[in-house]
């Protein structure tokens, strides 16, 4: 039988005012693959992560995600997107913050379900602090843990090395693989390629909001200028 | 890409337009016979009442388009939203401007806070407003939506903000309405109001080209390559 | 004592020209704003 | 129904932490006040007649801040749009919302009524109908503030833009407030408190209906 599609792209053009962000973007991924989306600055990976987790709308195409229309039937349950803003109430505490997810998702939002989802980021000792108080690369901890808290089929994380230290590097890692072993299907955008290479069975490469490459990461171009000397991939 | 029609149509409308004010300005100014009681201030009538009918029906036709907007998602209703919202709002504000001319030489004030009169001001305020919200969204899709629902909304808004002056100022005399003159006095009003309405159902669809001509600028760059783009999809301009 | 207004043709010529003035300002600006945007919309399609 | 529950805990604990903005709105409405007492002059009889007056004019200049800073915390991070994606539904976002905000301006003002008290020797026995008068009108402040703050909030100009949308269309709710108001201050031999309050009411409903309905078309792309 052959494999379910979790995500399908068909045709998508998105235009910000008089420039095309994505120009006939049209990709499948299976069901439980782990898929890197690299490309340089402004290439439409934010786009195209927007477009799918339907933070907005594609202006031509058709995006499926587990054989559903998202703009009509309820399927937004089952994706999660970590984004550029984090998402986050920043006068509230890292706690209350999952809180109110759990709330609306009427998932357990007792004290120590969401301990332990904030003790999985290495941030169980602050959960009780404000995020105004957070540092950049702490707040990206308590996205990711937010995301998880959906427990979402589909997960979208855009750049989720951002900000982070060597260690926040590893916890992205372990969080990519343990996603995978829970059979999600998720995309990553991200700049770091030997990292995607070594952790992603498949690649799309984003040129100018036109996909370049899809295919498996081992034959993904290198794209000019980046042979990995400038880039710090960390521990 | 949508072509906007060159049809001359909106031109003929205005051309009419102000041949039938002319008419009906003539007939009002000199051939009516001067009213009773007002006298020959009666005359601003002939030129009020048709404003007033009209200001109100191109109100009334934005709040059509609005929620033509809401409904359909095309970007023609959009374009006649932004046209009819800004026609009404001048000619409330001349409605607006007339009744302090009135209002001096009959009441002796330029405003006397008339139910009428006063809901026109709030209506030039609240649609000024959105005309100024339009000016401030650079997103064109939630600058449709966002002035297509406050549309609705201070549409809706009109007959509760007419009923509270209305009672707050009820020790107001009692109003001269044009029903109450003669026969002889409805002709002059009559042409003007057809020759306003002529004028600025014209005037819109010029201005709804403009706002189409605007729009296709702003969000309608050719799509590079147009090799395998999926035909019926939402291509937006129009008038 | 009959309560005739009398006279107030100034407030009748006032009237009629403030009419013409707004109604025939905005007519103006609405053609010179369609022919504006159709020399733009024209000169974009000649462009490179 | 849960997720209005949700929302509303939600917005209510947004507002607990920022008590300090809610202060500082309450000493905007309070300077205000001291304000136009000085625009009138130290004649107590026009200070009294036209406290109702100030005291609502007061409210609607704090209520566009209070009404801003409630879609801050919303836009900064773009929390909003996180939890339309949950999904969480827009008109449980909305109605929480509202109806946090109308709490906030309710206990506005019920705090500037013993500022107008002292400054304008302004009180009423009936405090009862009062409170009555200011939810109806605070009512009316909150479900068209909330739903155009969160265009506003999105725009440029925003301090400007609220305002200059939401005076106009609360016109009604200014009129009767101060009328209802006025009345329970200077005494009602005509029984015309009733139709005041009910014409505030009839605001409240159509404005509470139309802000449910559209919120979801203003936040969703």
């Amino acid at each position: 039988m052959r494999a379910m599609i979790a995500i399908a792209a068909a045709g998508l053009y998105r235009r910000y005012g008089r420039r095309w962000a994505l120009v006939d973007v049209s990709f499948e991924v299976p069901a439980g693959a782990l898929v890197m989306v690299t490309g340089r600055n402004g290439s439409g990976k934010t786009t195209l992560l927007r477009v799918l987790a339907t933070a907005i709308r594609a202006d031509r195409g058709m995006v499926t995600i587990l054989g559903k229309d998202p703009q009509r039937e309820p399927v937004r349950e089952k994706i999660a997107l970590l984004g550029h803003r984090t998402y986050l109430y920043e006068p509230l505490t890292a706690l209350e913050n999952l809180a109110i997810v759990a709330r609306f998702l009427g998932r357990d939002s007792r004290r120590k379900a969401l301990l332990e989802r904030l003790e999985e980021v290495g941030l169980a000792d602050r959960a009780d602090d404000p995020v105004q108080t957070f540092s950049a690369g702490m707040r990206q901890r308590l996205a990711l843990a937010r995301v998880l808290q959906q427990e979402a089929e589909v997960v979208l994380l855009d750049e989720p090395y951002g900000h982070l230290d060597p260690p926040g590097f590893l916890l992205v890692d372990r969080v990519l693989q343990r996603l995978r072993r829970q059979g999600a299907t998720v995309l990553i955008a991200t700049h770091l390629l030997r990292r995607g290479r070594a952790l992603c069975d498949r690649g799309l490469v984003l040129e100018a909001g036109r996909l370049s490459f899809a295919g498996a990461t081992s034959e993904m171009p290198e794209p000019p200028g980046a042979d990995g000397a400038g880039f710090a991939e960390g521990a | 890409m949508a072509r906007v029609a060159h049809n001359r149509t909106p031109h003929a409308l205005v051309a009419a337009g102000v041949a039938l004010l002319l008419a009906g300005s003539y007939w009002g100014l000199l051939k009516a016979p001067r009213e009773i009681f007002m006298g020959d201030v009666q005359r601003i009538m002939y030129v009020h009442v048709p404003t007033a009918w009209n200001a109100m029906l191109a109100l009334s036709f934005a709040f059509v388009c609005a929620v033509c907007f809401l409904f359909t998602n095309a970007w023609k209703w959009d374009n006649r939203l932004e046209a009819a919202m800004e026609m009404g709002v001048v000619l409330s504000l001349l409605l607006c401007t007339q009744g302090a001319i009135w209002a001096k030489p009959t009441w002796g004030v330029w405003w006397d806070w008339d139910p009428r009169l006063t809901t026109t001001a709030v209506m030039v305020f609240a649609f000024g407003g959105i005309l100024a919200l339009r000016a401030f969204v650079d997103d064109p899709v939630k600058r449709a939506v966002w002035s297509a629902v406050a549309c609705i909304v201070a549409f809706a808004d009109v007959p509760i903000v007419y009923f509270s002056v209305k009672w707050w100022n009820s020790l107001h005399q009692a109003q001269s309405s044009p029903q109450t003159v003669s026969r002889a006095f409805h002709w002059p009003l009559r042409i003007n109001a057809f020759g306003i309405l002529f004028l600025w159902t014209g005037l819109v669809a010029l201005r709804a080209r403009v706002a189409a001509l605007r729009l296709q600028s702003e969000i309608h760059p050719p799509v590079p390559e147009q090799k395998s783009a999926p035909a019926g999809a939402p291509v937006p301009g129009g008038a | 004592m009959s309560g005739v207004v009398e006279g107030g043709w100034e407030f009748v010529i006032a009237a009629y020209a403030v009419t013409a003035a707004v109604l025939g300002a905005y007519a103006v600006s609405v053609f010179v704003r369609h022919s504006a945007e159709k020399s733009r919309a024209a000169g974009g399609e000649k462009g490179p | 129904m849960s997720g209005l529950l949700v929302a509303l805990r939600k917005d209510l604990l947004l507002q607990w932490r920022g008590k300090a903005q809610i202060v500082a709105i309450f000493a905007f409405g309070a300077t205000a006040l001291l304000l136009f007492s000085f625009a009138i002059g130290p004649d107590s009889l026009a200070l009294r007649q036209h406290a109702a007056g100030f005291l609502w004019l007061g409210l609607l200049l704090a209520s566009t801040l209070s009404l801003a800073e409630s879609f801050e915390r919303e836009v900064e991070e773009q929390a909003l749009e996180g939890l339309l994606l949950l999904p969480a539904s827009a008109r449980a976002l909305y109605y929480g919302k509202a109806l946090a905000n109308w709490a906030q301006l309710a206990l506005l003002g019920a705090a500037l009524v013993p500022v107008m008290v002292v400054l304008y020797d302004a009180g009423t026995l009936r405090l009862l109908s009062l409170l009555g008068v200011i939810l109806l009108g605070t009512a009316g402040l909150s479900a068209p503030g909330t739903l155009y703050a969160a265009m506003t909030a999105q725009a440029r100009a925003r301090q400007t833009l609220l305002p200059l949308l939401l005076f106009p269309l609360v016109v009604p709710v200014l009129l009767a407030a101060v009328k209802a108001t006025s009345l329970l201050i200077l005494g009602d031999p005509m029984g015309q408190l009733a139709p005041w309050a009910t014409l505030l009411a009839a605001f409240d409903v159509i404005h509470w209906a139309l802000g449910g309905l559209f919120f979801g078309r203003v936040v969703e792309d």
